[in-house]
């Protein structure tokens, strides 16, 4: 399908988010759109599918004008789309909500049967072993965004709108995703990409089309006439220095910040001993599902550990919420899924910011608007967070700023010791360089950093020492020499071992 | 897939039951009918008691559905117990002061309902007002209504055939009670197999993600309140036949119970889910302490406080016992 | 809880929609950034309405500015029912619903009416032991409810129902019956008295009822607190995001159980002032507060969802209600027809409310 | 409640002024909607004609709640009404409401239920007995049990001092049967609607509806939800009613209700006004604040047809007793 959209305007308060934005299609192509946090992007995936109506511009489909008014329209001009939040109806099966835009049905009545075959089909393709019944609330984040994926291939689309498709995904499942990418250009489809991972980009798109500020800065152009410079350079709209991260030195005998020995919880992580010291990162890498998260909520006391023994700078802790985490033994915890966790959506910035802080500037229970907007505004302008105002809603802000806002919190915080999981799913390349070098900058002032990613550069980047989880228990732990090859080589081996077998 | 996602479901059928929401009222409700059995010495069980407690469980059963629906999309309707009571009036107006039969009227009572039902539906619709403040303000309208009628005053002696149909029996229950039932499974039908239910209910989960896949949540919010409005019509057709005679004070002992019953059956205010079989069975606990204050000449004050004491204590072993299996999983 | 019906409303209004100075804007994104006009503020919007409706119904009865008969009891009951807004405001923060308002008021109102007809005890004093029993009725809900999570409301349903028979069968137990037969000296002043009826020398005060700065106290505490103070910004961040609260280091429990006393306490103090105007502590003082409760605020825009309140549309929710039902009496509607139009003015009140919004909305768009 | 150097004026007890009748305005305003008020609109209307008052209004807006009354009776004394004919929802508060009626000089009074307590600050109540009334019903239900046996007594809100008086009265009849009948239970707060009352009367017969042998009703909704469950359940239960409603009479006549007790609100509403017009145009109650029955009767079967002459002299009565015993006017 031939997709055309000319000078597309969208206007929120306060924010022109887009601003003449154009995007050509071809057929049977893989066209990447890429941008900064906040340029646009997922915007003009909206206006594409119909959630919001374009104050202004034109969208055709092979030739045609279109006017969508609602997203059932877009879904029936053959557009399926995969949203960067995730859509999904908690209390419904897998299966209705992979089928929930046309339910088979007779006479009205719901053919149950006929759901759950076309939901297993769908799965089949991703190849998700998924009990199609499982109501949608008990997934995973990983599982919850494959099943939109699977939603967004029933649709028989022409045109395949993927906004950050692979943000909570492993290499391993975003590679099946784009072998099907793949296959569906041959057969006349065009898929378009919205990804912050530039080197999947390189991998699938053709084309390319950089969005900046609302306005499409490279339109259409084949990819191969880029670099990955050359990409970032207009998605920043200059040239940027590459980032080099020094490594640091961490004193081998130094009292570990925060120590894990020989841990077991009610979730069923099996003696995990860990240690890092103040200013140093380890890593915590896996594949999705392998505990990481939850190990982290039972070390802040949101699950019961229930043998073995955490040490916070040299004696024993008992930490029972993340409340005494923070005041007694100065823990800060960024949650992966901000929407949930981290984020108050229907709040303001500097409230979002704020919370944790609120404790030190109240005099006499009372809070004086000054002192927050302050130190929220130092904040604001050290991440580079972009609103309207710090008084905008966290929930209107692209996903990145809210990435930004949720970690904010923490550094505003001024903790010892950091547990951040999944910092950079969602964030633009230069933001991310950004935030490495936040992370790495907050170690060197002596903070002790247990990074949780499934993005294995970023772990290799920024942590000193590397432990590899698999399926509730600690696979083995490796020195970083920030050599991705030989690294990632390691960290494979270490996850394809059984863990007896692991040192 | 990863190796990690394997849902231990191996523990089957058994636990699933006993992991049920339904599993704790389920109990409650057995133990305390067998106790008020045992306590009453057989009482409970014979043939007038029995009928009474049954034939008195149909409209709470209703009313409460009809509550449940509008909850369903994460609403409240204000107006479901004058609603009852302004469409039991005009169907006894119908039938006595307009001498129409008894079938047509109790239709035109049911369509009443709905009809109702569905103003409140536009009305949030259109306005965007929060629904609470919507029905509120319909609630006193219909309140005026309801009074208009026939003033303070009682009708009697409308429709013989119908109050019949209030007293009779089938398959040893009250068809009344049966009556009640088959609206339920109806109800749990239209949720749980049809595509409008299931919209309606995705509505109420996730009403962008609903938009997303071309539902259009304004029709079912629309939708909700009508079903709502015409449930309300079935409580009170049912009122008609059960009680024999009505005035303007029928349904207003119903707007709390109305809530009570879906939200104790475990239903969540913001929406999305339902619960009829639950729903069903806190109308049963409630009335079992309606009549154990009659056998047991209780006082009204410590039935309250009794009442009280026991779903507080229903609430806690829920979730204990929540706790319990969460923690052993 | 009104999700769908929240779908086409403006951002929800927060305490702090007002906050004042034009704030630092480091990251300018494209675009020019607007700023709210005045009129776009829900609480004008509300103001407005209460305005017409006071003009129309002049217009209609003069008499409606009637100092004596018709503004002094018209303040009066503006005063009660805006602190019964504000009781059930409190867990609305949360996100939460307080079903025991009128019983606790009543239970407080024993409480305050026992300790003087045992102790003779003067008003303050009796006032300070309804509160206290009010606040540990609400925290004793708070604390069932933040420890089983079970919804409040179902917990203050039933707390509501062993409070309606506690309340019968203390009175039979203490009273003759239904009332204490004496009440503190001061009661019936405070009830009935104006500060007009006080004067220095010539000097006599305005025509405002005695209850009203109790109600300005109440306003400016409850105000004070989600406005201001650290614990009731942390209750209405727990209520927009009770998990995303717990992973920033806010004691939910504590805050749950917080404001569900604040809300106790709120509860009795209504309870208290009904009890002055209408003259004694008795079994059926708060019998009618629950409606009324979640009117005035949700008509001032505070949500069923928690997370944001507005302590001056609650102001403005029970200013409203009570106009129509002051100006409606005027008219001297018969019963059917009062109740008919009660609802008709509300909801043609509110949907000129929601036209200034629509507007609002297109004029943010295009600014 | 004073603050220093403040004085509180002091209230100014001054004589009301003299109005002709014709300037006399009446509100009759019940406790909220029901059955047992309905009369007052007859009455108060033939009371505006027979003795030439400006006018009589009937408003029942109060819901049966005690601040919506006083809202009720303001705007009312706004809207220029100068007397009230008043049915306080709450006994127990409504001193409060009568008091700030008279000091703004309105003459008050207290129709159809009288404040609890002792005191009465209206200028008089003239109402049912109701404690006698409900000792009337009892005893007719005693007497068409044959003298014993098993009674309940089904009665209103609890938290209501004329309940209290009611509980009171049936108890007396009771108890002077020396324990030959046995009052076996007293179900209350069941009058807040139809089918409230109709559950637990459902309830109770089920329980125990072959030992009972008596229902006494003081309440509407009770009445008219036992007379119908007797009358279906084909037990030899008699049953007492309460007023003289449409569907009660039926009852008495086809006999599912033994007997009622009616009570007089023509009287109250038709003779309040009077008094009232009386007290504006100068004269004054010789005892303020008496409390003045209006008389019940026991109505069955053999005198469904002719109560209402009886009631009828009652009234008159009522209104020669106010001449001639409880008014002090002035010679014109
Ligand atoms: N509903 C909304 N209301 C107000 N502003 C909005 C809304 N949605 C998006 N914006 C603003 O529009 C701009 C573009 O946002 P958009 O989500 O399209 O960015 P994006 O390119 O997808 O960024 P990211 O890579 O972080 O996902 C941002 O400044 C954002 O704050
Ligand atoms: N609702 C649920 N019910 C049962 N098991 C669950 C549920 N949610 C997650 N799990 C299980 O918990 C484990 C950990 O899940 P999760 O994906 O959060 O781990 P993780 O290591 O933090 O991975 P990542 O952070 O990459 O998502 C998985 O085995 C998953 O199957
Ligand atoms: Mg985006
Ligand atoms: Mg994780």
């Amino acid at each position: 399908m031939k997709l055309s959209a000319q000078g597309l305007v969208k206007v929120f308060p306060g924010v022109r988010a887009l601003d003449g934005a154009t995007l050509e299609v071809r057929p049977g192509s893989v066209h990447a759109l890429l941008g900064e946090n906040g340029a646009g992007k997922s915007t003009l995936v909206k206006i594409l599918t119909g959630v919001y109506r374009p104050d202004d511009g034109h969208i055709s489909i092979d030739g045609a004008d279109v006017a969508f008014t609602g997203p059932l329209d877009a879904l029936r001009a053959g557009i399926g789309v995969v949203h960067q939040e995730r859509n999904l109806v908690p209390a419904f099966t897998v299966a209705e909500n992979i089928m929930l835009h046309r339910l088979p049905n007779r006479l009205g009545l719901v053919r149950r049967r006929r759901i759950r075959a076309e939901a297993r089909r769908c799965l089949d393709l991703l190849d998700l072993d998924l009990d199609p019944d499982t109501p949608v609330g008990e997934l995973s984040v990983a599982q919850a965004q494959l099943v939109e994926i699977a939603k967004a291939l029933s649709v028989d689309s022409r045109l395949l709108l993927l906004d950050e498709p692979t943000a909570s995904l492993t290499g391993d499942e975003a590679d099946r995703l784009y072998a099907i990418v793949r296959t569906l250009t041959t057969t006349g489809h065009s898929v378009v990409l919205v990804s912050h991972k530039l080197e999947e980009v390189f991998a699938v798109a053709d084309t390319v089309t950089v969005l900046r500020d609302g306005r499409s800065v490279a339109e259409a152009r084949p990819l191969a006439d880029y670099t990955r410079d050359t990409i970032v350079d207009l998605m920043v709209g200059r040239a940027h220095a590459a980032l080099t991260l020094g490594t640091r030195r961490v004193a081998p005998d130094a009292t570990p910040a925060l120590e894990l020995r020989g841990v077991s919880t009610d979730r069923g992580h099996r003696d995990i001993s860990l240690a890092v010291a103040p200013g140093e990162i380890l890593g915590l890498y896996g594949l999705v599902g392998a505990g990481r998260t939850e190990l982290a909520k039972a070390l802040l006391g949101l699950d019961r550990i229930t043998s073995g023994e955490v040490r916070v700078k040299g004696a024993p802790a008992r930490i029972r919420s993340v409340g005494e985490a923070l005041r007694r033994y100065r823990v800060g915890y960024v949650p992966e899924n901000r929407k949930e966790e981290g984020l108050f959506l229907e709040q303001t910035i500097a409230r979002n910011v704020g919370v944790t802080v609120w404790r030190r500037l109240a005099r006499l229970g009372l809070l004086r608007d000054r002192a927050e907007r302050d130190l929220v505004a130092e904040y604001v302008d050290k991440l580079g967070i972009r609103a309207a105002s710090p008084r905008q809603l966290a929930g209107r802000l692209s996903g990145g700023n809210q990435q930004k806002v949720s970690l904010a919190k923490w550094l505003a915080a001024d903790c010892d010791i950091l547990v951040i999981d999944e910092p950079t799913v969602g964030i633009d390349v230069r933001t991310k360089a950004a935030f490495h070098e936040l992370i790495a900058g907050l170690a060197e002032e002596g903070m002790a950093i247990l990074l949780i990613s499934s993005d294995l550069p970023e772990v290799v980047t920024l942590a000193d020492r590397i432990a590899v989880i698999g399926d509730f228990a600690l696979r083995g732990e490796l020195v970083n020499d920030h050599d991705y090859d030989r690294m990632s080589q390691a960290v494979i081996r270490l996850i394809h071992a059984t863990p007896k077998a692991a040192a | 897939m990863t190796a990690a996602v394997a849902p231990s479901r191996a523990g089957g059928g058994a636990r699933r039951i006993v992991r049920a929401p339904e599993f704790t009222l389920v109990c409650l409700a057995l133990t305390g009918f067998v106790a008020l059995s045992i306590a009453t010495h057989g009482n409970l069980l014979q043939g007038g008691t029995l009928g009474a407690f049954f034939r008195f469980l149909a409209v709470p059963i209703v009313i409460g559905l009809s509550q449940m629906v509008v909850l369903a999309i994460g609403q409240m309707n204000l107006s479901v117990g004058v609603l009852t009571g302004f469409c039991a009036m005009a169907g006894a107006w119908l039938m006595i002061a307009q001498g129409w039969p008894a079938p047509v009227a109790v239709t035109a009572s049911l369509l009443l309902g709905a009809v109702v039902g569905a103003v409140n539906g536009l009305l949030v619709v259109l306005t965007r007002i929060n629904a609470f403040i919507v029905t509120l303000a319909t609630m006193t309208i219909v309140d005026g209504l309801r009074y208009g009628v026939h003033g303070p005053d009682t009708f009697q002696g409308y429709s013989p055939g119908l109050v019949d149909l209030g007293r009779a029996a089938a398959l040893g229950l009250p068809v009344i009670f049966l009556i009640a039932v088959v609206v339920a499974v109806a109800v749990g039908l239209f949720f749980a197999r049809t595509v409008a239910g299931r919209h309606l209910l995705a509505s109420g989960g996730n009403p962008f993600s609903a938009r997303l896949s071309g539902v259009s949540n304004d029709r079912s919010i629309v939708l909700a309140h009508t079903i709502s409005g015409l449930l309300a019509g079935v409580a009170a057709v049912l009122t008609l036949a059960l009680s024999g005679s009505v005035n303007a004070s029928v349904g207003d002992d119903l707007l709390l119970r109305s809530f009570a019953a879906p939200i104790i059956g475990g239903v969540a205010l913001a929406g999305g889910v339902v619960a009829v079989f639950g729903t069903c069975l806190a109308a049963f606990l409630v009335r079992l302490v309606d009549v154990a204050q009659a056998q047991f000449n209780l006082g009204q004050s410590w039935v309250d406080l009794i009442v009280g004491a026991v779903v507080l204590g229903a609430v806690l072993v829920g979730a204990v016992r929540q706790k319990l299996t969460r923690s052993r999983k | 809880m009104n999700r769908l019906g929240r779908a086409g409303n403006a951002p929800p209004p927060s305490s702090d929609a007002q906050a004042s100075g034009p704030a630092p804007d480091p990251a300018p994104p494209a675009g020019r950034v607007g700023r709210m006009p005045v009129w776009a503020n829900p609480r004008i919007g509300l103001l407005a309405v209460l305005v017409v409706l006071i003009v129309l119904f002049t217009s209609l009865r003069p008499t409606f500015l009637d100092t004596r008969l018709t503004l002094v009891p018209l303040q009066s009951d503006v005063s009660v029912y805006l602190v019964v807004g504000l009781s059930q405001l409190a867990v609305l923060s949360l996100g939460h619903m307080n079903m025991a308002v009128p019983r606790i008021a009543a239970i407080s109102a024993f409480a305050a009416g026992l300790l003087y007809d045992k102790t003779g005890a003067p008003l303050p004093l009796d006032l300070l032991a309804g509160l206290a029993t009010g606040a540990a009725l609400g925290a004793l809900a708070g604390l069932v409810i933040a420890r089983t999570g079970v919804n409040s409301f179902v917990v203050t349903l039933a707390m509501d129902f062993a409070l309606v028979g506690l309340v019968s069968l203390l009175y039979s137990h203490f009273t003759q019956g239904v009332a204490f037969a004496r009440q503190p000296a001061g009661m019936a002043s405070l009830g009935a008295d104006t500060m007009a009826d006080y004067c220095t020398g010539d000097v006599c005060g305005p025509p405002i009822p005695l209850l009203v700065p109790f109600a300005v106290v109440a306003l400016l505490v409850v105000g004070l607190v989600f406005r201001w103070s650290r614990i009731g910004r942390e209750i209405l961040m727990t209520g927009s995001n009770q998990k995303a609260a717990e992973l920033s280091g806010i004691p939910v429990q504590a805050r749950i159980i917080q404001a569900h006393a604040l809300s106790g306490a709120l509860a009795a103090f209504a309870g208290f002032l009904l009890a002055a105007e209408n003259g004694a502590f008795s079994a059926s003082v708060g019998g009618q507060f629950l409606l009324p409760s979640f009117l005035a605020p949700v008509l001032g825009g505070t949500l069923l969802a928690g997370g944001a309140v507005s302590v001056l549309g609650t102001l403005l929710g029970a200013g409203i209600t009570q106009v129509i039902y002051k100006g409606l009496n005027l008219l001297q509607f018969q019963i059917n027809q009062l109740q008919l139009y009660i609802g008709l003015v509300l909801l043609a009140a509110l949907s000129l409310d929601r036209a200034r919004h629509v507007l609002a909305e297109r004029r943010g768009v295009r600014a | 409640v004073s603050v220093t150097g403040c004085s509180k004026k002091s209230d100014a007890t001054a004589s009301s002024t003299t109005m002709k009748p014709a300037q006399v305005k009446v509100a009759l305003v019940p406790g909220g909607s029901h059955p047992y008020f309905q009369p007052w609109k007859t009455a108060g209307t033939r009371a505006k004609t027979d003795f030439g008052l400006g006018d009589v209004t009937f408003n029942e807006n109060s819901g049966w709640d005690q601040t919506k009354q006083n809202n009720v009776l303001t705007s009312l004394a706004a809207q220029g009404y100068n007397t009230f004919g008043v049915f306080g929802v709450a006994p127990e508060n409504i001193n409060t409401t009568f008091g700030s009626l008279k000091r703004q000089r309105f003459h008050v009074a207290s129709l159809g239920s009288c404040p609890a307590g002792s005191a009465d600050d209206a200028d008089f109540c003239l109402a049912t007995d109701v404690q006698q009334a409900a000792y009337k019903a009892a005893q007719a239900a005693i007497n068409a049990m044959g003298g014993k046996g098993n009674l309940v007594h089904l009665t209103g809100n609890k938290t209501d001092s004329n309940t209290q008086r009611r509980m009171a009265g049936v108890q007396q009849a009771v108890a002077e049967t020396h324990g030959q009948v046995k009052l076996v239970e007293t179900r209350t707060d069941i009058d807040t609607d139809l089918q409230t009352a109709q559950k637990a009367v459902a309830d109770l017969i089920a329980a125990k509806g072959t030992q009972l042998s008596g229902i006494v009703n003081t309440a509407y909704n009770p009445a008219v939800a036992s007379a119908a469950a007797v009358k279906h359940a084909h037990l030899p239960i008699k049953v007492v009613a309460i007023d003289d409603d449409p569907t009660v009479l039926a009852d008495i006549r086809d006999g599912s209700v033994a007997a009622t007790v009616v009570q007089n609100p023509v009287g109250q509403a038709y003779v309040g006004s009077y008094a009232l017009m009386k007290l504006s145009t100068g004269c004054t109650m010789k005892q303020p604040g008496l409390t003045i029955d209006s008389g019940s009767f026991v109505v069955d079967k053999k005198n469904a047809g002719s109560y209402d002459t009886q009631r009828q002299a009652t009234t008159k009565t009522l209104k020669s007793d106010f001449d001639a015993k409880y008014l002090n006017c002035r010679a014109k």
